[in-house]
């Protein structure tokens, strides 16, 4: 009974948010709907990251991925024509194929990662404390230290990644105007 | 008492695999690659749960996350100018218009 | 510098001559050939009175004009590390003949010529450098340097279904050397006492092993790597069942190919059979020796058989030799000092002998313009000189006293049946029974092609052999006459050079 | 002049001639060819006849030694087993000099005429050089493998002799067939060799036929008491180098090649197949007879038996062939029968071998009128063009010295005194007569026969009446050079007859089992029997072939299944042609080939098929579409996890 | 902060250098594409052959607490990497000026963006900055495969290769993830000490090996290999088989060495299988292609297997025959890739029928094609040879006998294969076959220098010696 806390529901309500706008997301038959369902599950998951006491990474979570990275699907979506009305049906063959793959993965992961005693051991009690202390400073120490566990280094990595991808985007996407004419 | 670390892995799992199902299943190159996002996001939610019950001390996992959000945006950037890429050349993002580079 | 890196040398500065040579120069190109040729020819006299006189001062090393090993691959103990006995003297003057010879029939060649003699010089460097290998690595090189030339010499200047064959007979071949790397590592790795540096020298490597063997150490790894050696080896020596690319091959390869390939390359199989499987793994090689006795056995009869009812005169051929090479691994599984000898004289006999007949069938050939024994009959009227020759060939095959085969084969039968076991002996009866089937396939083409009545009116007007087909076939019917008339010299040589090896079984 | 030092030009004389006129005879004008090899074996015979008579004259009365002239060691091929070039003298050893050297020189010279303005007349003196290089080389042998060398020798040299008219293609056929059915028989011989010398680690005659006490020591301490399959090693060794020498010396059921051998040039028949080389069995045999005598007793009665049924066996059909050289090629095998006969019935030593020197004896007189008998057929059949009788008649006056001396050859195989063959055949007939009656028996019906079918011969060419369509062109005599040979062997053949009858230089004396001289008392008994064999026969032959009538016929039409069993050799051709045709080539040597074609080949083939198909086969996998890739890809996640998990528990 | 430890990343550091110049060239000039492409090649060798100097050579140190890791062996690795972009560059200098080609500069940049991933991806002591480097070699690339705007098929070959690229690395997120879960960090050294043969362990381990498989193009994550090498442009194609594939078999071999080498048995029973099903695979679908690039990267894939097979042995030995081989693999890959690509320029014709004849017309194209082939297949005196032998000799030590035999019987069919592309050019003969032409300089100097590499690099132990010394293994 011990379980019955708030943020317990709360997990389980966030879980299976998660999981339906998920199903949702890979099942529904109009794109934009299945956007949508992409966006809640997005949402469902920044939700989790706060129930976890990590309200920055929940932030971001929004902000790029919800905020960001969906409207860039929708704007694609719109870009191609029809597209939204389209409907899209799964063909059979497809979702046999697609679920023997899932639920024979799923199987044996879950058997191996529920099997797994490591986790039980888990000094939760201190790992709340923890948690509940984290500062932006330590964040931002973290992210763009030098030293064992900081990640400067990888950060800075990150921004000639995103650069080439920008500039990558931008050659990919341009529109030659011999192109269009063909 | 809050819920053991397996409750969030349950989760995972079972996101990545839809993720999974997703890619597999859809027809669209859009989809598929809102599939993509769902299997980076369980990923994502491992990072975390790892990080907040079993390893406090650093913020490995949640930097990990918050890369990998970073990266999957570029990728996302980069992987729908492709896709209209495609469409422009084949009017169509259907996965069975990229299937002319087989065997 | 040492004496025995002139073999490679030499081709290699024949290589980077023709290569410079501008445009189609064929006579320079020609001349450059038989130049070079004749000084290998040379360097191999020269090294075998010299070998002789050494032997004959009391030198009794096992290998003699070694060079200091040149460190190669550090880490793997690789050298560059050459040396000789009495066998590989053989060997190298039987190449060098032959390759003489092919040069001198490849004259015939007008298309592409530069490039032909430098595939054919490539070919030569490999069996040089085989035989003159001393580290296991280098000789493995070697041995792959000389196979795959084969592909472009039969794929483009052949005839027939050349690119079917020069395909199977690479890839069988390549198939044997896959075989044979694994033998070769494995004898690397295993053959080194704990702790001791590993070596590729085959010198050291035999005596590890016999240091590993008195040791009393677990010498079970002999009986996967022998397998695999010998297979690998016997691949190239036409051992059954892994013979099938020689008739293929031979038919559709030129005729200067058909000699190097029947007359060496072939002997590159058996050599290897011994000096790295049966020499480096002598446990196993005792052990396991009854298998491969049953399949050379079968492939001495076997290939005889098949050779009498061919109607290509190159299958004839080619499982002729089939049937003799068999004969080669055959006697070396005895592991006598008689038996040994006699296969290495079969080696050199064979070799000559068979490059004879490649070289007849193909001047044959380039006159009528059909292989095909039905197709032809009473060619001695109209071409003497090449037909004595073909039967002076034929003699020689059957085992003719006066003529080579007659020397190996009765040095191989002699020396098998000394082996004290029953079931050794039986075999080598089943083997003499190959000496009248060969009979029946050599008066059969004989009979049919050179003798009897002119099959087709279009031969009336053939022509006897030019000067440099002459130049080929006499020095190699004299080769062979020299040695089934006075075997003395070179049986002695060859068996100083088994007894080394034969005391180690 | 020590003839003996000269014994290496023996051999090296002939070898030379075959070299030279080999190599360069085709630049020669034929005619010097010819004379150019008559004359060197001239000088060659006259060294054999001076080293045989030198070792005679040295050693009469004694015990004749064994001596070898010279032996350098050629190959060695194991430390005890070395084989050795060298010439070893010894009674038998020394008339085989003589027969040979005597015939091929009379060959030599016959063939000036004969094979006159023949294509390849050069080549015929070249391989003529190196036949008689290699049938002295064989005489002479010091150790069994030099003689299994020149055997080999000589079988080719036949086997080129015979294949004389390349064009022909029958003349190519017997050629194949001489030497492959030698060869066959060779390789029994060889493997003899291999057991004889696997025990008693010598070739070494001199070592192998060595007699103390009544044993050969040296087979007998290596190979006695040794079994395999209830037959003991010696006989099984000796028995297979009898079957080499069966093959030379076309016993039954080797004898098929030798009538067919006749498709050579007649004076290469007269050499070759008749006097010399075919007698090298008998000659293996008789140098080998210790060892048979006291080692092997049985196979030696084997050997009677075996001699006796292709006595009789060629002797009948002999009686049948139209073709003379035929006929004589059945004569040949049925004498040297005889002579197989004779050392099978043989005891050793004094008296008890008579069969030993009646057996050579007979090989020495045999050579000589058979020899001339081939050489007045070639006469004969240069005169008319044909080998067969239907084309010849009454041709005695046209051929008057041919005639005579085929007359006088014909009494000598008959067996008629004073001619040789009468006393060689006559103490054969004893010599069986004391060992066996059986083959006693058989040989008696064969010396009438003999004498039958000899005369049918020789009436049916020089009586009988002219052929009934004329002959093509008036036949006339031979010229000088063929007919002084035929008259210098009519003469050997008379002149030893009449010495022996009169106990001058008796045979016995000089050849004999044991290396002892001694006498011979003619049996007069059986003599006389063998006499009136030889007179049935004669008369016989007489009342049938005498005249023109009908009366072969009428005899024929009442035994005419025998007759034509005989007239097709017993069908024994067939036979063979069967098993060679139908059984080794349709039912060996092609499925052989067919299944190394398309089962070995075919394997590897079907590799290579293989893999192509596989290739073809997954290639589906790539279907192009990204989703599948994607499938592929999680799901070799899956198995390769699902495996490695399984594998670690 | 610590600035300092940026100064030990010299490679990156002058590439960082590299790529901000090229950028900034490619607003002021870009417009004359060929001085633009001196300039770019000018600066990128200078750069390299900075590398291969003293200044190259850093030596063993980690920096950022474990996070950046360097040696000798790591300075090789790049250096060569940075000498096949160079050659990548010769030969698709001539493509890069041709009026399809409107992004020259972006061309040049995102390569080189694409290296600076793959030396942080070596580099790397935590699978954080392995990640960042992974992706920074793969989504670029992606663009880079799109380059070819008129071709559909180039725009298919890079959707295929995002959407994989995308799926894999959410594999081997999720791998990571699990690592994480199970060792308790991210870097090397500590999920080294923690790592052992649980069931969760394995499975992380093989989604994460899957993850990098997908960039090795090991089977079963191989099947976009092909589609996009065909698709891409051919300098593409030469970049991705070679330059991008053996970074990632060299990353693969660092961390299966630095942090999984303590149980062995986990991967190394399962790289067991995908080593012979990556060589067979890849040979089996090789055998009947006719797109001469399409062909390749079936041929690349199998090697792929042999690169593995060294990999798998986790020895110092193994790591030095892996570089070796990647090194020897680069100049015969990119010859082969530079005939192509030459060819391609003039004559658009990339089957195999249209190679027919070759020797005829192209002698040395031909003979450098058919030294490439050779060398690939695995025949004396070729580097190839070399290579090869090393890589079993390797693995023969760890006592892999059934492996290797595996191995070398597929080197027969790859031989076929091979020789296949050696018969269309020297046996067969062609109603049309491709004209006589003289290649760009740039190609020919790039060619030339290959062939040298095929023809000396074996015989030159020094070479392989020195790796040897270099390396490191459990």
């Amino acid at each position: 009974m011990e379980y019955i806390t708030a943020s317990n529901i709360m997990f389980v309500i966030l879980a299976c948010s998660i999981l339906f706008f998920g199903v949702m997301t890979v099942t529904s038959t109009k794109i934009l709907r299945a956007a949508t369902s992409l966006f809640f599950v997005l949402f469902g998951i920044a939700g989790l990251y706060l129930q976890m006491n990590y309200e920055f990474l929940a932030a971001v979570q929004l902000s790029v991925y919800a905020g960001g990275i969906v409207v860039l699907f929708i704007f694609a979506i719109f870009l191609v024509k029809n597209l939204g009305e389209e409907k899209e049906k799964l063909s059979k063959f497809k979702s046999i194929m697609g679920g023997l793959a899932a639920v024979s993965g799923l199987a044996i992961s879950l058997t191996i990662i529920l099997k797994e005693k490591v986790f039980v051991t888990a000094d939760t009690v201190r790992a709340d404390e923890i948690a509940a202390s984290i500062d932006m400073k330590w964040v931002g120490d973290t992210l763009m230290g030098t030293e064992r566990f900081q990640y400067l280094l990888p950060f800075e990595a990150a921004s000639v990644l995103l650069l080439a991808c920008i500039i990558g985007g931008l050659v990919v996407a341009q529109i030659n105007k011999k192109e269009e004419e063909i | 008492m809050s819920l053991p670390l397996e409750c969030y892995l349950v989760v995972s799992t079972l996101l990545f695999f839809i993720g999974v199902f997703g890619f597999i299943v859809r027809k669209n190159l859009i989809s598929i690659l809102m599939s993509i996002e769902l299997i980076l996001n369980a990923a994502s939610i491992n990072f975390i749960a790892f990080n907040r019950f079993l390893f406090p001390d650093q913020l490995e996992g949640f930097m990990y996350s918050l890369f990998i959000i970073v990266v999957a945006a570029a990728e996302t950037a980069v992987a729908i100018s492709i896709i209209i890429n495609v469409y422009r050349k084949k009017k169509n993002i259907d996965v069975k218009s990229i299937n002319e580079l087989k065997y | 510098m040492n004496i025995l890196s002139l073999f490679v040398i030499i081709p290699l500065i024949m290589m980077a001559i023709i290569f410079c040579i501008k445009g189609e120069n064929k006579s320079l190109i020609r001349v450059v050939m038989s130049v070079g040729g004749l000084a290998l020819l040379a360097v191999s006299a020269y090294l075998t009175i010299n070998y002789l006189k050494l032997r004959s001062g009391g030198d009794d090393s096992e290998f003699l004009f070694t060079n200091t090993p040149l460190m190669w691959f550090e880490s793997l103990n690789i050298h560059y590390a050459v040396g000789v006995d009495g066998i590989s003297v053989a060997m190298l003057l039987l190449s060098s003949i032959i390759v003489i010879t092919g040069v001198f029939v490849s004259y015939a060649i007008e298309d592409k010529v530069k490039e032909y003699f430098l595939w054919f010089l490539m070919l030569s460097i490999g069996v040089f450098g085989f035989f003159i290998s001393l580290d296991l690595f280098t000789m493995f090189l070697f041995y792959e340097v000389a196979l795959i030339p084969m592909y472009l010499l039969i794929g483009l200047w052949g005839s027939g279904k050349k690119e079917y064959s020069a395909m199977k007979l690479t890839l069988m071949l390549m198939g044997g050397s896959a075989f044979l790397m694994v033998g070769i590592l494995g004898i690397y790795y295993n053959s080194t006492p704990d702790g001791a540096l590993r070596t590729f020298n085959i010198q050291e490597i035999s005596q590890n092993v016999a240091a590993l063997a008195n040791s009393g150490a677990d010498m079970s790894w002999q009986n996967i790597f022998f397998p695999l050696t010998f297979i690998g080896f016997g691949v190239l020596g036409a051992m059954f069942p892994f013979h099938t690319w020689s008739p293929d091959g031979h038919a559709s390869a030129p005729t200067a190919v058909s000699m190097l390939h029947a007359g060496v390359l072939m002997k590159l199989g058996g050599y290897g059979c011994f000096r790295v499987a049966m020499y480096l793994m002598p446990q196993a090689a005792s052990e396991l020796s009854w298998i491969f006795i049953i399949l050379t056995g079968i492939s001495v009869v076997y290939g005889a058989f098949s050779a009498c009812v061919q109607t290509d005169l190159k299958y004839i051929n080619a499982y002729s030799s089939v049937s003799h090479c068999g004969l080669v691994l055959f006697a070396l599984l005895m592991m006598n000092k008689a038996a040994m000898t006699g296969a290495i004289l079969q080696m050199v006999s064979h070799g000559l002998m068979t490059a004879l007949f490649f070289a007849l069938i193909g001047m044959i050939y380039g006159r009528t313009h059909t292989r095909d024994i039905r197709e032809m009959g009473g060619l001695m009227k109209v071409m003497p000189v090449l037909c004595v020759c073909y039967v002076i060939a034929g003699l020689a095959s059957l085992g003719l006293p006066g003529l080579s085969g007659f020397v190996a084969e009765m040095t191989i039968f002699v020396g098998a049946f000394q082996h004290p076991d029953l079931f050794h002996r039986i075999f080598v009866i089943l083997g003499c029974s190959s000496i009248v089937i060969t009979a029946v396939y050599i008066l059969r083409v004989v009979g049919k092609i050179l003798f009897g009545p002119m099959q087709d009116p279009h031969h009336e007007t053939l022509t006897d052999a030019v000067w440099y087909e002459k130049v080929a076939v006499f020095s190699l019917i004299f080769a062979i006459a020299a040695i089934g008339l006075c075997p003395l010299w070179l049986s002695d040589m060859i068996s100083e050079g088994i007894e080394n090896i034969v005391k180690i079984f | 002049m020590e003839f003996l030092n000269l014994a290496p030009l023996v051999l090296a004389l002939p070898f030379a001639m075959f070299l030279i006129i080999g190599l360069f005879g085709y630049k020669m004008c034929p005619k010097f060819a010819g004379i150019l090899g008559t004359s060197v074996f001239a000088l060659t015979s006259i060294v054999c006849y001076g080293i045989a008579i030198q070792y005679f004259v040295a050693n009469y009365g004694m015990e004749y030694p064994k001596e070898v002239l010279f032996n350098f060691d050629w190959l060695h091929i194991t430390e005890n087993l070395v084989i050795s070039i060298g010439f070893l003298l010894d009674p038998i050893s020394a008339t085989m000099l003589i027969v040979i050297s005597t015939v091929s020189l009379m060959v030599h010279i016959y063939s000036l005429g004969y094979m006159h303005g023949e294509d390849g007349f050069q080549r015929y003196y070249a391989v003529l050089s190196l036949f008689s290089f290699a049938m002295l080389g064989l005489v002479v042998a010091t150790n069994i493998f030099q003689m299994y060398i020149f055997w080999e020798l000589v079988g080719v040299s036949s086997f080129l002799l015979i294949s004389f008219y390349f064009k022909k293609p029958s003349a190519v056929r017997a050629a194949k067939k001489a030497f492959i059915v030698t060869r066959f028989a060779d390789m029994f011989f060889l493997i003899g060799i291999l057991i004889i010398s696997y025990y008693t680690q010598t070739f070494d005659f001199g070592i192998l036929t060595e007699v103390i006490d009544g044993q050969v020591p040296i087979v007998h301490e290596t190979m006695g008491g040794i079994t395999l399959g209830g037959l003991s090693v010696i006989s099984i060794a000796v028995f297979l180098i009898f079957l080499g020498g069966a093959g030379k010396s076309a016993m039954f059921p080797f004898h098929i090649w030798l009538p067919d051998a006749m498709e050579g040039p007649t004076p290469a028949s007269a050499l070759i197949h008749a006097a010399t080389m075919v007698v090298a069995g008998v000659y293996l045999v008789a140098r080998l007879f210790p060892v048979y005598s006291f080692e092997a007793p049985e196979v030696l009665e084997v050997i009677a038996y075996i001699g006796a049924f292709t006595s009789i066996f060629s002797a009948i059909i002999a009686c049948a062939q139209t073709d003379i050289k035929r006929v004589l090629a059945f004569s040949t095998i049925s004498q040297i029968a005889y002579m197989m006969v004779a050392l099978g019935v043989s005891g050793f030593g004094g008296e008890e071998g008579l069969g030993y020197t009646a057996s050579m004896w007979h090989l020495f007189t045999h050579a000589m009128f058979k020899a001339l008998l081939f050489m007045g057929a070639g006469a004969i059949i240069h005169a008319v063009h044909s080998n067969e009788m239907d084309a010849m008649g009454n041709l005695r006056k046209k051929l008057p010295i041919t005639h005579a001396t085929f007359l006088i050859a014909c009494l000598a195989i008959a067996g008629i005194p004073p001619f040789s063959g009468f006393f060689s055949k006559d103490e054969i007939i004893v010599a069986a007569f004391e060992a066996n009656k059986w083959v006693f028996a058989v040989e008696y019906i064969v010396a009438g026969l003999t004498a039958f079918y000899m005369f049918r011969l020789y009436f049916r060419i020089f009586w009988f009446g002219e052929p009934d369509n004329g002959f093509e062109h008036e036949p006339h005599e031979a010229p000088s050079t063929m007919t002084i040979p035929l008259i210098v062997l009519a003469a050997i053949t008379v002149i030893t007859g009449i010495c022996w009858a009169f106990g001058i230089l008796q045979f016995s004396q000089f050849v004999s089992s044991d290396s002892l001289g001694y006498a011979i008392e003619t049996h007069w008994s059986i003599a006389l029997l063998s006499i009136m064999a030889g007179l049935i026969g004669i008369c016989v032959a007489y009342f049938l072939y005498f005249k023109k009538t009908g009366r072969p016929n009428t005899v024929v039409s009442y035994i005419k299944r025998p007759y034509l069993w005989a007239y097709n050799r017993f069908y024994i051709d067939e036979i063979y042609l069967f098993i060679t045709n139908n059984i080794i080539f349709k039912r060996i040597c092609e499925p052989i080939a067919w299944f190394d074609r398309h089962i070995i080949d075919g394997f590897m083939n079907l590799l290579a098929w293989f893999t192509n198909s596989a290739s073809e086969g997954t290639k589906e996998v790539q279907d192009g579409n990204v989703q599948s890739y994607a499938w592929v890809y999680i799901m070799g996640v899956i198995v390769i996890t699902l495996v490695s998990i399984l594998n670690y528990l | 902060m610590d600035y300092s430890n940026f100064l030990i990343m010299n490679h990156e550091i002058s590439l960082v250098v590299v790529l901000i110049i090229t950028l900034l060239a490619d607003l002021i000039i870009g417009g004359n594409k060929k001085v633009f492409q001196y300039l770019a090649l000018g600066l990128f060798t200078i750069h390299t052959v900075l590398g291969f100097t003293q200044w190259g050579s850093v030596g063993d140190e980690t920096s950022f607490g474990g996070m950046y890791i360097t040696s000798d062996i790591h300075s090789f690795v790049k250096n060569f990497l940075n000498l096949g972009t160079i050659f990548v560059f010769l030969f698709g200098f001539e493509w890069n000026k041709t009026e399809n080609q409107k992004h020259c500069g972006e061309f040049y940049f995102l390569t080189l963006s694409t290296l600076l991933g793959m030396y942080l991806m070596i580099s790397s002591g935590n699978f954080l900055l392995f990640y960042i480097g992974l992706e920074t070699a793969s989504i670029p690339m992606a663009a880079l495969v799109a380059f070819n705007k008129k071709e559909r098929e180039s725009a298919e070959a890079a959707a295929k290769y995002v959407l994989t690229a995308a799926f894999s690395s959410g594999v081997m997120l999720f791998g990571i993830s699990l690592i994480y879960g199970t060792c308790g960090s991210l870097y090397f050294d500590e999920v080294l000490v923690n790592f052992f043969d649980s069931p969760l362990h394995i499975m992380a381990t093989i989604f994460f090996i899957a993850g990098l498989g997908f960039k090795i193009s090991l089977v079963p994550f191989h099947l976009w290999t092909a589609d996009t090498y065909q698709g891409a442009p051919t300098a593409v194609t030469a970049y991705l088989s070679v330059i991008s594939k053996g970074s990632a078999a060299f990353a693969l071999m660092c961390i299966l060495v630095k942090a999984f080498s303590n149980y062995p048995d986990v991967w190394q029973s399962f790289l067991w299988w995908i080593i012979v099903i990556t060589i067979t695979i890849g040979n089996l679908f090789a055998i009947r292609q006719e797109n001469l690039k399409r062909f390749l990267a079936f041929s690349s894939i199998s090697q792929a297997g042999y690169v593995i097979l060294g990999v798998y042995t986790g020895t110092a030995q193994g790591m030095a025959t892996v570089v070796f081989y990647l090194f020897i693999y680069m100049f015969t890959n990119l010859a082969a890739f530079g005939v192509i690509s030459s060819i391609e320029n003039k004559t658009g014709r990339l089957n195999m029928d249209d190679y027919n004849g070759l020797y005829s017309t192209n002698p040395k194209l031909a003979f450098v094609m058919m030294l490439a082939m050779f060398s690939l297949g695995g025949i004396p005196i070729f580097a190839g040879f070399f290579s090869k032998f090393f890589i079993f000799a390797a693995a023969m030590r760890e006592g892999e006998t059934l492996l290797v035999f595996i191995a070398l019987l597929n080197t027969v069919i790859s031989l076929f294969y091979y020789l296949k592309v050696v018969k269309a050019m020297f046996i067969k003969t062609s109603e049309n076959p491709i004209e006589n032409f003289k290649s760009d300089n740039m190609t020919r100097i790039g060619l030339f220098i290959c062939t040298l590499g095929i023809l000396v690099l074996g015989l030159i132990s020094p070479i392989y010696e020195y790796i040897n010394g270099i390396s490191f293994g459990f």
